[in-house]
């Protein structure tokens, strides 16, 4: 049984319309007659058929557009084996092997010749306005090459530094653009979503209690120390929250930097890291957080302390603030957000207490993770604080 | 330990940490850490300055104790 | 048109199969066409296969040939082989120009094939190049170039009739006059409807002969390319032929009537040699068996054929595959 | 000797050492050359090798594309670019696409020559400078010689290359005096090359401008402004490798093309200068082209229509620093 499909009639001809049919189903007909005609852009044109044989079934109605190959008709070639039934319409010959598309090959940039700093026009220009030398900071574009944000994050850095070191008036300014700049990138770009949650610190503050007993007053650890811990344990159980959007795509940074957020008695804010704090332990976080804390108010920061981190720690239980929404500092992508350890009624099997409570908070970037994640890590950090012993 | 090396020992304590600090003008029942605007980092490293200068033990059960200046010097001659 | 007289009968059962094979292949690519086997722009020969198959008798294997894109029958009847000719159409590397020619440009080297050409008159001028080659290089061969009456319009019909005329180059013009430049009528592109008569206002021999009557076409053929071997310059033949299907695939063929075609069908040269053959019924049917075998197994070989890597795109752009 | 000279004596020694050689175009023999670049060759070598043609710019290119693949290495002469333009379907569809449309079959070794440029009062339809349209076309090269070394060697270059070359030669450069280095020979077709050496900016330009660059650069150099001159040689291939290499070092460029600026070549030295030296790039790609006009007959209209010497320091003071 041969099929009579719908011809090709052209080199741009995709469809084409059943006009008529010059024969019915018993007519014989042989090759080169003329048996229809099909409908084009250009015109009318009889199409002939290509076996000799009998018509058994018209399938295409008069006026029927139908796609070049599609089955028309069924004739019985003459002397042919007639099959038990009709075959179905046969699938449209395989397609072409698609063409892999040929890139031109891309031309190769040319290679920094040394002293020679690689800057974007626009990453030149916001060095000039925010008064970045360009040799003093790390490029993540192409080849090293310097682009906008990491002049912001250098600007962010570097007028902190003079911030400190400066009177208050002319440093700040310096400062308060690089972080309006980045702040305001971090509302363009990040699509930001929050979540917060309440921790029993009772077990966690009266363990901490017994343990500095045992230090000296200036080894004493405080509970922001114990919270950074617990944040760096937490993440390594949800990685995602931990490095950059970079490119449209999440790049995780196997190494956990906290910047933490360090309040400036002359006003502004800087975020000096402590660099891989899930392989420290509590003390030598206590240690590093001292240090920090105060060569940043004694600008005495290197950039190196503040350019790397890959998630920032903000706690501002001090000033009586009980949950925080911060605003993630790009590219990372996410934020943790400690507020003021307050006491709370507090029921545990039923049983109604009093108990020291803390309101953890996260703000995370939905583009590299979703609630679920955030919702995990939350626990997580609640879970571990449960045993501090264990941090 | 009188109370004029206190209030000596709590001003040389206070001067890394919050050196704008004005204490004559803070009202004795005025709460220390608003008013000196100190976080409890630096209210720590004023202790440990008290530590050094007065070489008081203030252990953490105490901080209640101290929440103004006329607490903290009370608390001090106690010592 | 003196009577052929050498012809004896086993030449003419050569031209038949010849004229045969033609119309068969030609037949099973609209065939192809229609099943979109074969794509893009193809002109088929239908009804003028006594030029070529004439022609070609007249040329040798040293001769050179520029053709156009109505060019199935001479690619065929110079010896390309029909597997080589469908390859090229089905676009596989083993097709005559690699794949990337189709239908309108079919190249051969070994047979001084110098191809189709899509743009009308295109190829005109080359075959001066050609015959200037040949002549400066005292080798007597001779450049057939093909085209239509179309081209015979375009500029370069004149520039190049008046510079193969100035030079007395070796150049066989052979014009397939089937009356139609696509869907304009001679007398609707012509001032003076009688080409050969153009062509002798440049001083070159020139004449017409029945495009429909192989043998006639032979005969001519072979007086033009002893004139041409002789060094006499160039010679103007006008084939009056007729090409039974559409300009292309599928033209809606209004600018003609049905009863012009079925009046010039009634010439098809085929079966004008059969009846004047007389053969029996079983040699014609043998012979058609046997062209239905070559055809088949063209497009088996097409079929089997291979798709060109894509990283040669760039190949064959310049010699050395320097940057493009 | 003059550039013009240097062109015709490597024409002379071309012929004479290879019998495929020879030059055809209009006025090239009796008259010897719209230009005189082939005086003297007629007497020389006789009307075989030095072929006046009529006035057909498709039929004597194309033929001369024909000759080529007949194993012949023709010289066509046209005589300025302003009337390529009538052979363009020659050059175009045939000449650059044969050797890759027959899948590698059949070379086209031939060079055609052609005056060009403006600055003589010729007005609109015989001032055009095209060269950088027909660096557009893949599977030619396209060839822009200024000095007395390059018209005598790249002319000798292209004539060993297997395809199609087009050189074209500023008609104001004929009369220009020089010394042909004595090792000159057949010269590299495919490399810039950097006539001045400077550190603060580089002027990227061919033929008739590599003079006015050199002129300005003298000037600027008296400014403290230290200009380093590349001499494209060819626009096709463009020699992307030197441009890079200098622009790295000045990291500013100024492209100066008597061209029109839109789509010009001068747009495409641009976008490969912003695709592979970006970050080496103080300043953006500047362009000074000629004006998108139809060239003026007024000697004062025309001199204002195409970079001058003035024009070129003017701007490349414009793009210095503010503090030199």
């Amino acid at each position: 049984m041969a099929e009579f499909r719908m011809p090709s009639l052209g080199a741009d001809m995709t469809r084409g319309t059943l006009v008529q049919w010059n024969v019915k189903p018993g007519d014989t007909v042989k090759r080169g007659d003329i048996i229809a005609i099909v409908g084009t852009e250009k015109a009318d044109i009889e199409v002939e058929v290509y076996e000799t044989g009998t018509v058994r079934k018209l399938i295409a109605k008069p006026g029927e557009k139908l796609p070049v190959g599609a089955p028309l008709a069924f004739i019985e070639v003459a002397g042919e084996a007639v099959p038990a039934r009709m075959p179905e319409a046969v699938a449209a010959e395989e397609a072409a092997p698609a063409m892999p598309p040929v890139e031109a090959p891309a031309p190769a940039l040319a290679p920094t010749p040394p002293g020679r700093v690689h800057a974007s026009p626009l990453a030149r220009k916001l060095a000039e306005e925010l008064g970045i030398d360009l040799a003093k900071v790390q490029g993540t574009g192409p080849h090293g090459a310097i682009e906008r944000h990491d002049v912001e994050q250098a600007a962010a850095a570097k007028s902190a530094i003079q911030a400190a070191a400066a009177p208050a008036g002319e440093g700040v300014s310096g400062m308060r653009r690089a972080i309006a700049a980045a702040m305001a990138r971090s509302n363009r770009e990040i699509p930001h979503y929050y979540l917060a949650t309440q921790i029993d610190m009772a077990g966690a503050l009266r363990w901490l209690e017994q343990s500095n007993l045992q230090r000296s007053m200036e080894k004493r650890v405080l509970p922001a120390a114990m919270l950074l811990k617990a944040v760096a344990r937490a993440l390594v159980e949800v990685p995602e929250l931990n490095g950059y959007w970079v490119d449209d795509q999440l790049k995780r940074s196997s190494d956990i930097h906290l910047g933490v957020a360090v309040s400036l008695r002359t006003g502004g804010l800087m975020i000096p890291a402590i660099h891989s704090a899930d392989k420290k332990s509590l003390e030598e976080l206590m240690n590093e957080l001292r240090d920090i804390i105060t060569r940043t108010r004694a600008g005495r920061l290197r950039s190196s302390d503040i350019t790397d981190s890959t998630i920032t720690v903000t706690n501002l239980g001090d000033l009586g603030v009980e949950t925080v929404f911060g605003v993630i500092y790009p590219p990372q992508v996410a934020l943790v957000g400690f507020g003021k350890i307050v006491e709370r009624p507090w029921a545990v099997q039923g049983m109604l207490g009093v108990r020291p409570v803390l309101t953890a908070t996260l703000a995370a970037d939905h583009r590299a993770t979703d609630g679920r994640r955030g919702g995990q890590f939350l626990d997580a950090l609640s879970t571990l604080l449960q045993k501090p012993e264990a941090l | 330990m009188n109370e004029a090396s206190i209030r000596q020992a709590i001003a040389d304590s206070l001067r890394g940490i919050a050196p704008e600090a004005d204490l004559d003008h803070i009202a004795p029942d005025a709460n220390l850490r608003e008013a000196l605007d100190i976080d409890s980092f630096d209210f720590l490293n004023f202790l440990i300055g008290l530590h050094s200068r007065l070489g008081v033990e203030i252990p953490e059960s105490d901080y209640g104790k101290l929440t103004s200046m006329g607490d903290l010097v009370q608390y001090l001659l106690a010592k | 048109m003196s009577e052929p007289t050498n012809v004896n009968r086993a030449h003419e059962m050569h031209l038949l199969h010849q004229m045969l094979y033609i119309r068969r292949f030609e037949e099973k690519c609209a065939e192809l066409y229609s099943r979109e086997k074969i794509r893009g722009f193809m002109h088929l020969y239908i009804g003028e296969e006594a030029v070529c198959v004439g022609v070609m008798e007249a040329l040798r294997p040293e001769d050179g040939i520029v053709s156009t894109y109505r060019e199935h029958g001479h690619a065929l009847s110079r010896g390309i082989s029909g597997g080589a000719v469908m390859a090229e159409m089905f676009g596989k590397q083993e097709g005559c120009s690699r794949g990337r020619g189709g239908s309108m440009h079919l190249f051969d080297a070994k047979t001084r094939f110098y191809g189709g050409n899509a743009i009308v008159g295109g190829g005109l001028p080359l075959s001066v190049g050609f015959a200037l080659a040949d002549k400066m290089r005292q080798q007597t061969r001779v450049t057939c170039c093909f085209f239509g009456d179309g081209a015979v319009a375009e500029g370069e019909f004149h520039e190049t009739i008046n510079l193969s005329a100035l030079w007395k180059l070796p150049v066989f013009f052979v014009c397939e006059n089937n009356r139609y430049a696509m869907g304009t009528r001679l007398d609707f592109s012509h001032s003076q409807t009688d080409l050969s008569k153009k062509a002798a206002a440049y001083g070159i021999a020139s004449a017409w002969v029945d495009g429909m009557d192989v043998r006639a076409v032979e005969a001519a053929s072979a007086t033009a390319c002893e004139y041409v071997r002789a060094g006499n310059g160039p010679y103007f033949l006008e084939c009056r032929t007729y090409r039974f299907r559409a300009h292309s695939m599928y033209d809606p063929e209004l600018y003609r009537e049905k009863s012009e075609v079925e009046e010039w069908k009634k010439r098809d040269p085929i079966p004008a040699l059969i009846a004047r053959i007389d053969p029996a019924a079983e040699e014609i049917a043998a012979l058609e068996q046997q062209i239905a075998k070559q055809v088949d197994e063209a497009i088996a070989f097409a079929e089997a054929g291979t798709l060109e890597a894509v990283d040669e795109l760039t190949r064959f752009v310049y010699s050395d595959r320097s940057p493009a | 000797m003059t550039f013009r000279e240097a062109i015709r004596e490597a024409m002379r020694q071309a012929i004479k050492a290879d019998d495929r050689v020879f030059l055809m175009g209009e006025d090239v023999g009796r008259y010897g050359g719209c230009f005189a670049v082939s005086k003297g060759l007629l007497a020389e070598f006789g009307p075989e090798r030095i072929r006046d043609t009529p006035l057909s710019e498709s039929a004597f290119v194309g033929a001369g594309i024909g000759a080529a693949m007949g194993g012949m290495r023709p010289i066509v002469e046209i005589m300025t670019s302003n009337f390529s333009l009538l052979a363009l379907d020659q050059i175009m569809n045939n000449a650059a696409t044969i050797l890759h449309m027959s899948g590698g079959q059949f070379n086209v070794p031939l060079v055609i020559r052609m005056a060009t440029g403006g600055g003589r009062q010729l007005a609109a339809q015989h001032s055009h400078t095209l060269e950088g349209w027909y660096a557009h076309i893949p599977g030619i090269k396209v060839l822009t010689p200024a000095t007395i070394d390059d018209g005598y060697g790249m002319l000798l270059g292209a004539l060993k290359d297997p395809d199609p070359v087009l050189i074209f030669e500023n008609a104001l450069l004929y009369n220009m005096e020089g010394e042909l280095s004595p090792n000159a020979g057949a010269a590299g077709i495919d490399r810039a090359c950097i006539r001045r050496r400077g550190r603060d900016i580089t002027l990227i330009t061919y033929s008739m401008g590599v003079w006015k660059s050199l002129e300005a650069a003298e000037k600027l150099a008296k400014k403290g402004i230290e200009a380093e001159v590349i001499d494209l040689r060819t626009l096709r291939p463009l020699d992307d490798g030197a441009l890079v290499e200098s622009v790295s070092r000045t990291h500013r460029a100024l492209i100066i093309d008597e061209g029109w600026r839109s789509g010009g070549i001068s747009a495409e030295i641009s976008a490969r200068l912003m695709e592979q030296a970006f970050y080496e790039l103080d300043a953006p790609v500047a362009r000074l082209c000629g004006a998108e006009v139809p060239m003026p007959y007024a000697a004062h209209m025309e001199r204002a229509a195409l970079p001058q010497v003035e024009t070129i320091t003017e701007a490349v003071e414009r793009m210095m620093p503010a503090h030199g």
